[in-house]
């Protein structure tokens, strides 16, 4: 185990996976010579070379269009998109390219290629460059979206994602990029496709992925301290969605709020909350509340964009109103 | 001079097409040209017929009055090159080598189609013969084109052995962004491939002069600094020559060019489009420059066959084609129990297997 | 009222909207020369000439981000695009520019267009042609989305969304356009962020919009023969999203069925399914089953095609098994 | 000849810019001319000094070596004209008439900033002065510029007096597929606008040559038959008269133009960015071609004001800019419950007013 942030075990996980494939490269804007945007390919130029660590020019439908013809042809290139928001111009070719080649095709053909991305507000960026649309990407058969929330689930899924011989959308986020945690030695290739139960609890299930679960668990914390006991699902995986292990999760604490950071209406938790409507029906004892963000353009000015933003008092207060919606008394009632 | 690159348009009047004594190609070659331009034709035109009897569906654009490009081209191509093309597939397929059985299979959605009835007509595919798909979405093949070449340039190097990529493209599709960037990403990087602009003056009903504001497409590389040819398209021997050169200069000097093919659409955009909005004159106009009576009547001229022989050449390939469409029509059907046999490459867990209306999940 | 197809109400509407206000023009590909892909705009090029009806080269993202200029000067464009799916290309000028601008400049300005296109899968053009996302367009703020099912609605929604001062996207159905209706004569406005009751019932609510009511409907009809009485909900608007209608439906019915032709993961359903397990949890009877299209890219086979998409064979089924899981035993019980 | 567009580079050395005499301005033009780059220069290294403080947040460009870039074209453009830009947009956003409190008041996020704090830097913006927005998406401004050019064609009759619009984009913007389909459109439709490329040398990191395969930008447009001109953008004068003659052309021909003006990235990319990836040469290559002392000098030589004069400028600036960060500083932040006024122009019901943690509705 060592310690590391987020940004540090990406940057660890490519230079692995450029060591050990020599298919595997890496294509995007301002990645080499500039290190990356937010930095997460630091050293990777001088190390790996201009072949292998490629700057583009500002045309995302080309990149990404070229990552995607490379594939085709056996390469394994990791595409960074420098932000979420920006993807809507290589939208065509991630949706309608990417995604439908190995299906469309008969199955003759792979697309292994990663688009590394980080979404994510707060950054008072305004409102085009403030977007969390993984649910967009999350609805589209062929592709995998996976969006880990800690430095060792970057590490593992990363991996996974480089070595998966389809289209991943590996979502990151810019307030995740220094958060720091425990990530274990040697090679770690995680599963895509499966959540994790991020906390274990039994009075109420929070669901969340990326960023929000980082505020799911100190929000759990807190509220122990109470003696209530929250159960933290991190979905991790988009597409798959791992149902099974947020159901079960419900099904043992009878209660469940879900917290995302996109917008409600059509959002993330809206399949979350569907699912449990329809598959733990009989184990509910409250109504699935979602924390999402409001929806409008998201503005620039702080105390406007808190507004906006789903935190710790708005995930809080929605899971004690649910709570108390179904009579609970505290652990000891249980 | 290295900021303007050569730009020329080789056509000539149709009556001055190089005579098959010039072109100095084998009877054989020219009879089998001629064949494939014929089998190209063939083959449309029962698809059209066929379309007609509800046997295809979906959307279905033909090569009719493209055969020499089809031929021309394909006859360029080495095995080892790589084709990308667009909905208006079905004659690359088929000449590229593709049994035109599967390719009417496909038509008709049977298992045995070259895609096993995924994709239809706008979608063919053969790896092995690395045909790299027919493509729907217009401009949508040339970024993953350049993406091919891209991979050819990080794998292997430069010399007249070296693989090619081959794009091709409609007139009206040099308008769409992908085109742009994807030509500045292989004149800045130098890849090997040629971008086939195949100029059948029309975009669905748009004239090019109505779509381009650059109308000699051939010459619109000159943003980039990749040079362009533009070449008779119903002269399938200047076609392939031109195609050629364009390939030797990908391989040898990984230089990306150019090459506008003019011909005519001789139907509709699609087989349910009357084109009602063409002028008599046009359809005139398209219909006097056949490219296949047109490639006939030069060999008989030539002396490479008579009229006798070139009938005998029509009608196997008719039977050829007449096999075709018995050997789809008998196809089985794909079975929905195989509908989500082709999601993922790499399975993993929880991926949805739900037919409409099943459970999202069973909980016990 | 006069009988008419779905096609003749949306051309009818154009003429009208040309005729009375000098700054609305229409813009797309082959909407004029070739008088439409689906000849909704047949005729209106010689009628009002190409200053007013414009065709355009292949460029989505160039002629759709020119209708959004217009717009900001004034001009009422209404841009024909296509198809939905080759939206995808001009998605970063709709989504980040279109339905940014009013907010994000302080509603300094407004972007008074709408944005026509065909959505629907079933008619055997393969996984590129055949999508239904029109989910992605109902997440975003500032965008106003309306799917009318009838000629009727179409008629009054776009005579509404014409004279609306925000982008709004006008989504049709190719299975749609030869569908006949009656339609009200004269000028008819309608309300973009209404949902109607399309048919009464009491034992079931089923939520559907666009193609889907239609089945809906017919489905709804042949039960009744059986004695249940189904209450069919056409959303009519995805955003804004009339809640109050289905809910107020669903505490009457206490059961729901949601049909729609877009995937089941993230898909229009899973927002109206999430909406009634919070909003009327204490009264459902049954969990909310959603009968939407298998996750697959579309394949062009027929056979394939049909087993993947949702008819009126699998509502009926999900229709019965809902009554059935709660006890449902005919109306006269209820 | 129709077929080539004229492409044309009128930089001299700069040494050799025309003299004050030459270009025969009034001497109040050119002092307010050097006002005007002054206070440019000083507003955004105070914007500079603000983000460290944090009073500022978000990304944040600023126009440091575009000052002479930014006046000259400003001072080209007419009240009637309409005005695009990218997010670095300061400068523009000031010359053309904002007043800086309510600049600096945007870029503090408050409620009297020019969009009430809801765009911050990236996204100035005022109706009345036809300054239609600074855009953050690369590229994003082009079509929507292009569409202003086509709503004055579709209003008004080409001549001089006719309304033209400017889009400003930067030397790396070229490579992204809206510029290719905006200049099509524009070619085509013949549409009264101006492009220009502000070319700093660099997109972020990126040097013009690694991101264009043609690198002499104002050649770009010859894919469209568009004419280009570059021309030296450390020149206010030169960038007036030659942005004079392309909105002239517009106005009258409706011919649409492109115009390259060469100036260098005094600073990094944004406020947060370093430059370590600059040479040193290069650096010092910027520095030498600082647009403000040059045209202090040239004023000086050309006898228009003295150093001292020059000074009391300077000085009157600083006084202005450090009103405007007061105006700014004491301006209230907008309140949260103003969130949801600005979603919807034309009010529609069921539109969501829900805050984070609200109840989705409430059923009795
Ligand atoms: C992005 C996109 N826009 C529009 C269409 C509809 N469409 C299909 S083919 C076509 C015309 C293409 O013309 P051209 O490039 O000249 O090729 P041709 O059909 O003449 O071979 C159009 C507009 C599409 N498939 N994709
Ligand atoms: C579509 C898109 N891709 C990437 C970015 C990130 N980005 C912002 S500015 C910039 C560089 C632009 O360079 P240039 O056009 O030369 O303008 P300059 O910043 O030099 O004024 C990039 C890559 C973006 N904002 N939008
Ligand atoms: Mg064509
Ligand atoms: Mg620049």
């Amino acid at each position: 185990m060592t310690e590391m942030t987020y940004r540090q075990a990406l940057n660890d996980t490519l230079r692995a996976e450029l060591t050990r494939d020599e298919n595997v490269y890496l294509i995007g804007e301002e990645i080499g010579v500039f290190e990356g945007s937010y930095k997460i390919t630091a050293g990777l130029l001088k190390e790996f070379g201009p072949r292998r660590v490629v700057d583009t020019p500002i045309s995302e439908e080309g990149f990404t269009g070229v990552a995607i013809g490379s594939a085709m042809l056996g390469l394994r290139p990791v595409v960074e998109i420098m932000t979420l928001n920006f993807s809507l111009i290589a939208i065509d070719q991630i949706v309608n390219h990417a995604s439908k080649m190995y299906g469309m095709f008969g199955g003759q053909v792979r697309v292994p290629m990663v688009i590394r991305t980080p979404g994510g507000s707060g950054q008072q960026l305004a409102a085009t460059h403030s977007q969390n649309l993984e649910v967009w990407y999350a609805h589209i058969p062929g592709l995998k979206v996976v969006a880990p929330s800690n430095p060792a689930d970057a590490k593992a899924l990363l991996t996974a994602a480089i070595r998966d011989d389809d289209p991943v959308l590996f979502l990151e986020n810019l307030a995740l990029y220094s958060l720091k945690g425990e990530v274990p030695d040697g090679e770690q290739v995680g599963e895509i496709g499966r959540a994790a139960v991020a906390r274990e609890g039994k009075d109420l299930t929070v669901v969340s992925y990326s960023r929000g679960v980082v505020t799911a668990l100190e929000v759990a914390e807190q509220l122990a301290e109470e003696g209530i006991s929250i159960e933290v699902i991190d979905l991790r995986s988009l597409r798959p969605l791992d149902r099974e292990t947020f159901c079960e999760s419900v099904k043992k604490t009878s209660r469940a709020v879900i917290f995302e950071d996109d917008m409600l209406s059509f959002g993330i938790g809206a399949e979350i909350s569907a699912t449990l409507g329809e598959a733990v029906f009989d184990w509910l004892d409250a109504p699935v509340r979602r924390v999402a963000a409001a929806e409008v353009p998201l503005p620039y000015s702080k105390p406007l964009e808190r507004a906006a933003m789903p935190d710790a008092t708005s995930l809080t207060k929605v899971i004690r109103e649910t709570l108390d919606a179904s009579a609970f008394g505290g652990s000891h009632h249980v | 001079m290295e900021s303007e690159a050569s730009m020329a348009d080789t056509r000539r009047p149709a009556g001055a097409r190089k005579t098959v004594k010039q072109v100095g190609d084998s009877a054989d070659v020219l009879r089998r040209y001629y064949e494939q331009m014929v089998l190209v034709r063939e083959f449309e035109l029962r698809a059209a017929e066929m379309y007609a009897r509800a046997k295809i569906g979906g959307y279905c654009h033909l090569n009719l009055g493209e055969e020499a490009t089809v031929v021309g081209l394909m006859s360029a191509l080495r095995e080892t090159d790589y084709l990308y093309t667009t909905y208006r597939d079905h004659g690359y397929a088929i000449i590229r080598g593709m049994d035109p059985g599967n390719v009417m299979a496909e038509l008709f959605g049977k298992s045995t189609g070259v895609v096993g009835g995924r994709g239809g007509s706008m979608h063919m595919f053969d790896l092995k013969l690395r045909m790299m798909g027919g493509y729907g979405i217009v401009g949508g093949q040339i970024p993953p084109a350049t993406g091919a070449a891209f991979a050819v340039n990080y794998r292997g190097e430069a010399g007249p052995k070296s693989e090619a990529v081959m794009c091709l493209l409609g007139d009206a599709t040099t308008n769409i962004g992908a085109f742009h960037e994807s030509l500045n990403l292989a004149g800045l990087w130098k890849l090997p491939i040629v971008y086939v602009i195949v100029n059948n003056r029309l975009g669905m009903g748009t004239p090019v002069e109505h779509a381009s504001a650059e109308p000699d497409l051939y010459k619109r590389g000159c943003a980039y600094r990749i040079p362009g040819v533009r070449v008779d398209g119903d002269d399938p021997i200047a076609v392939r020559d031109a195609a050629l050169a364009a390939l030797e200069k990908a391989r040898v000097e990984r230089q990306p060019s150019i090459l506008e093919t003019m011909s005519f659409r001789l139907k509709g955009h699609s087989v349910v489009d009357p084109a009602r909005y063409r002028s008599t004159e046009d359809n005139e106009e398209a219909q006097a420059n056949d490219p296949v009576p047109a490639f006939r009547n030069r060999l008989i001229k030539g002396g490479v066959f008579d009229a006798k022989a070139a009938e005998v050449i029509h009608n196997a390939v008719e039977s050829r084609v007449t096999k075709a469409v018995e050997f789809a029509d008998s196809s089985p059907d794909p079975s929905p129990d195989e509908l989500f046999d082709r999601v993922y490459a790499t399975p993993v867990p929880n991926a949805s297997h739900a037919y409409p209306g099943d459970p999202i999940m069973v909980m016990s």
